[in-house]
């Protein structure tokens, strides 16, 4: 049984309290706005891509600690990635969430995002911590970096 | 406290239920769904081990019994609300299905009908309704080319009624109110409401979700045109619901869903239709959950509903008390008990609402967070959500007591993580 | 016979009921509604006593288990059918809902739309459809300006696919079509009519009541658009109904009922709407409903969907030869049992089907006697109803022997008092 | 517990074989067609009165034996009495069929009529023992001999 404490990490708090990223880049090649309809939650979100590179991504929103810690801890870690690495890291992340708590995810690929693991016990939240992944993952769609 | 709440909970098979961490559950989420009685469980699995046939169809006995079942259970909602005659009961599926009936229906009334609707017409509703008594009227409003005017909501979550002349005149067709608000609890005062309806003639359908189960009503006394809710809410099943109306009304409209037993002949092109109720009721109708609605008004019969009123009136007094003694905690909704349902919405400063429901669970509490399909108010008070605990007939006074301290350590766990 | 009928029974509690006289029933009136396992109910009661809460609304730990548990029974059914995708599968209270949903939906689809209809459009049923697949197309047809059309009844109670051609042509648009008639028991042969609906770019709607309840059922292999069925026809609870469709084709409709749980975002005069199957399930579901069907479809694939149909076709087979040596007794049905199910509808001379009904029911027989929400095809046959014995897993071959006898005891009863 | 027998009583199957006053007459007060929707039993009745008195009431349609038998009981009972007469005839054979078997009818005013009184234990049935007598108060309502 997962408790608070393992759910609420400190990595995950840290990142609630000082987000990475966060506040529009006033240029992008694309920009997303995605709403999770069961809380009301949103997020916008920039992407710059050169080729097929993400430059970086922005982004502003509202949301529970869960959306806007995980949407912090992504910025940081597609940027810089090309795009095909970035849809690998967006799926084994959404696998972890699909995973009800038994998949951990790999350190080397998700970095930091190992610590919303937790979150896959608790099937209402897994839309929050989905929210701004869902929204990169468009936006590079809308940029034709993915199909 | 005039309820044996302790009592009350062993009719609830669920409120014994253990959660996260073994808890013992408390349950305040009765705004959303209420649990049921023994009795309401068992009329359905009764009806299905014993008289289950299709009502009005067949020419045998369990046929019969099966109908007597059904239209019992017609005659006990009827009883419950005052209406004038049980032909003005209609099952539906859910309060949902109610409003959209009546919303299609009008909208399908001949051009010439008394309850038609043109451009120029107007629809009033308000920004406390729950997306159920909203979105089916702007539809209809598109649909018709009528037009949506709806009364502010208050800093304290109630109806601003200061501009009811210009609201509601001579252009208005239709009031649609919420009775109780889902989100602030707030009562709609209706005698004036309903008076300027009945001034400029417009018909009133009033969203009683979250009145009917909480308080008696009376259609008749209140002298409304509609009335719609959901068994669900009140006791009762899943997947029934109710549309009361004037009789004279309902003969007027057209029917909504078309099929078997809702006519009175058929040919390959056309169909003429049965008298009401009958003629919204087309299909085989949930009648198990018919029968476990009729239990569940016996059962809030049982206990009274000025039992449950003033129950729910001394836990609201007690939960205002308590929950604005809270630093931090913002209430949204009325700060005094007087015209109020025991429903609570709340902000934490500092936490999201999804975050205090988690930490809420966790301790075992069962609330709603987010917007409670009233996204409107939520705009109007520049949040996206809230964390809402709502009471009812098997909560007590500990139960306020417990949900206070699960507010005080969520505070505590997330403000000594430097939130 | 593959199927052990007797052990079968012992799963359905009301099977061992006494009716009048104190007989043991003998339940004939599975095309009307079937009868539920223990299974089912206490499917149904087990979400009330332990998992009730609304789906997908809670952020607490029974919300995730009442979601779990609906959104279970939604997969096995997208799986039971053979559905691409679970979110091709939408709850609705029954299939008349379905088909009315459909209806409603395709007529405010966007005029340029691919689903929209015009004058001068065509809408093709047949003489064979229950009252749910007809009436709300004759609907639509007025509200869109669209023609009507049909299929004759042959007749032995088929479908008269002589003027395919000619019926369905180039302004057809949607073709609607019973799987199998209630009344006649005829199976239709649906490939070259989906030949020919495709070949003129119609959309297909298929009532499968009859269907899916009684033989295996899959819409890709069908390749048709639209199915439509009720859970209380194939073991499951009432009240609960389903509706298929292609998911590109579901994306292009309209939503039909507007409230909670089916919006992106709302505001007081707009609403935006969320992805299929939420867009089409507004308010708080039939989720005991859906827990109980759930079970159902669990309960009809441990005995199997093709062990079902082969112990009906027994049951046609030796039916038909019983009923055809009754003297005076007219079949309305096909009198072999290829491509029919095990529904008996039947005159017998010089007494009324509601008479009939009456002595059998007499004999602990259940029927279901009159039109059976088929008027026109009473109309094409020239009678004004008939007797109807439907059979389902849990009848045998003893069932058919005691049903013969109660015919001719029947008759007996009558021509002895000189009719 | 009625049986099949005490139902079906001799004289109502009599009625059904030799209804009285079945054809419909070719002139007429008032026409009224009534239908059973839930069997698609009809009848066509057709009433003569002169001022307050019904002169008669002849009738054709399609039913079952319940149907056709009290719909001949009732066409021949009515004839030549007051309309305030054949009213209280027709409400106390309603009472009679609401009443569960618990109300066997006075033989005084409704005559051959009690013989339909087991009908009353059978819900389904009801409605065919009263569509002809709603048809005629219909007729009656229509030709403005009862309010
Ligand atoms: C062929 C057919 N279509 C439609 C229906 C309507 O189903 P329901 O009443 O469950 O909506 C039925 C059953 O009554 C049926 O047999
Ligand atoms: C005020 C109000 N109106 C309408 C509804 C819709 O009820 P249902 O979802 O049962 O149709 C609800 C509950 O969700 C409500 O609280």
């Amino acid at each position: 049984m997962v408790n608070l404490e393992s759910l609420y990490q400190e990595l995950i708090l840290d990142h609630y309290k000082n987000p990475l990223n966060k506040g529009l880049a006033s240029d992008s090649s694309v920009s997303v706005h995605h709403v999770n309809p069961s809380c009301g939650d949103e997020v916008d979100l920039n992407l710059i891509v050169a080729g097929q590179q993400i430059v970086s991504v922005t982004w502003d929103g509202v949301g529970c600690s869960i959306s806007q810690a995980s949407t912090s801890v992504l910025s940081d870690l597609v940027r810089g990635k090309s795009a095909p690495e970035a849809l690998r890291i967006i799926e084994a992340f959404s696998e972890v969430m699909a995973s009800k708590g038994s998949n951990g995810g790999d350190p080397d690929l998700l970095g930091d995002a190992v610590a919303f693991a937790g979150v896959s016990r608790y099937p209402a939240r897994i839309k929050c911590a989905l929210l701004g992944w869902m929204a990169l993952k468009d936006a590079m769609v809308q940029a034709k970096v993915i199909g | 406290m005039s309820l044996d709440v302790a009592k009350i909970k062993r009719d609830f098979p669920l409120l014994s239920r253990k959660v996260r961490h073994d808890l013992p559950l408390l349950y305040l989420d009765s705004g959303a769904t209420s649990q049921k009685p023994i009795k309401v469980i068992e009329a359905e699995s009764d009806f299905y081990r014993f008289h289950n046939s299709a009502v009005h169809r067949g020419a045998h006995l369990i046929a019969e019994e099966a109908t007597d079942i059904y239209e019992g259970a017609r005659a006990k909602i009827a009883h419950f609300i005052g209406a004038e005659s049980v032909d003005e009961v209609i099952f539906t599926k859910s309060a949902t299905e109610s409003i959209n009936l009546l919303a299609y229906s009008l909208g399908q009334a001949r051009p010439n009908s008394p309850v038609s609707l043109k451009p120029g017409d107007s629809i009033v509703v308000s920004e406390l309704e729950h997306h159920a008594n909203l979105i089916p009227w702007q539809e209809l409003a598109k649909r018709t080319g009528a037009s949506l005017r709806w009364f502010p909501a208050t800093e304290d979550g109630r109806l601003d009624l200061r501009e009811i002349e210009q609201i509601i005149d001579s252009s208005t067709k239709i009031v649609a109110l919420t009775h109780q608000s889902n989100v602030t609890g707030a009562i709609t005062p209706l005698s004036s409401l309903l008076d300027r309806a009945k001034a400029v003639g417009a018909i009133t359908v009033i969203d009683a979700c979250q009145s009917v189960p909480h308080f008696p009503v009376d259609v008749q006394k209140l002298g409304i045109d509609f009335l719609a809710f959901s068994g669900h809410k009140m006791v009762g099943p899943t997947g029934i619901g109710l549309l009361w109306g004037r009789k004279s009304l309902l003969e007027e409209l057209p029917p909504f869903l078309f099929g078997g037993s809702m006519v009175t002949s058929v040919s390959m092109s056309d169909a003429t239709f049965a008298p009401v109720p009958r003629k919204f009721e087309a299909g085989v109708p949930n009648m198990a959950g018919a029968a476990g609605l009729g239990a569940a008004v016996d059962y809030l019969q049982s206990i009274g509903m000025d039992a449950i009123h003033n129950h729910e009136l001394s836990l609201t007094e007690y939960a205002l008390a308590k929950l604005q003694e809270i630093e931090g905690l913002t209430l949204i909704g009325p700060g005094e008990s007087s015209d109020r349902g025991a429903v609570f919405s709340f902000t934490l400063d500092g936490i999201h609402p999804h975050d205090v429901g988690q930490a809420l669970d966790d301790r075992g509490i069962a609330v709603r967070t987010g917007h409670h399909c009233a996204w409107p108010l939520m705009k109007k008070f520049g949040i996206t959500g809230t964390t809402r605990a709502t009471f009812y007939l098997y909560n007590s006074l500990e139960d306020v007591d417990r949900l206070v301290e699960g507010i005080d350590e969520t505070q505590r766990f997330f403000t000594s993580r430097g939130l």
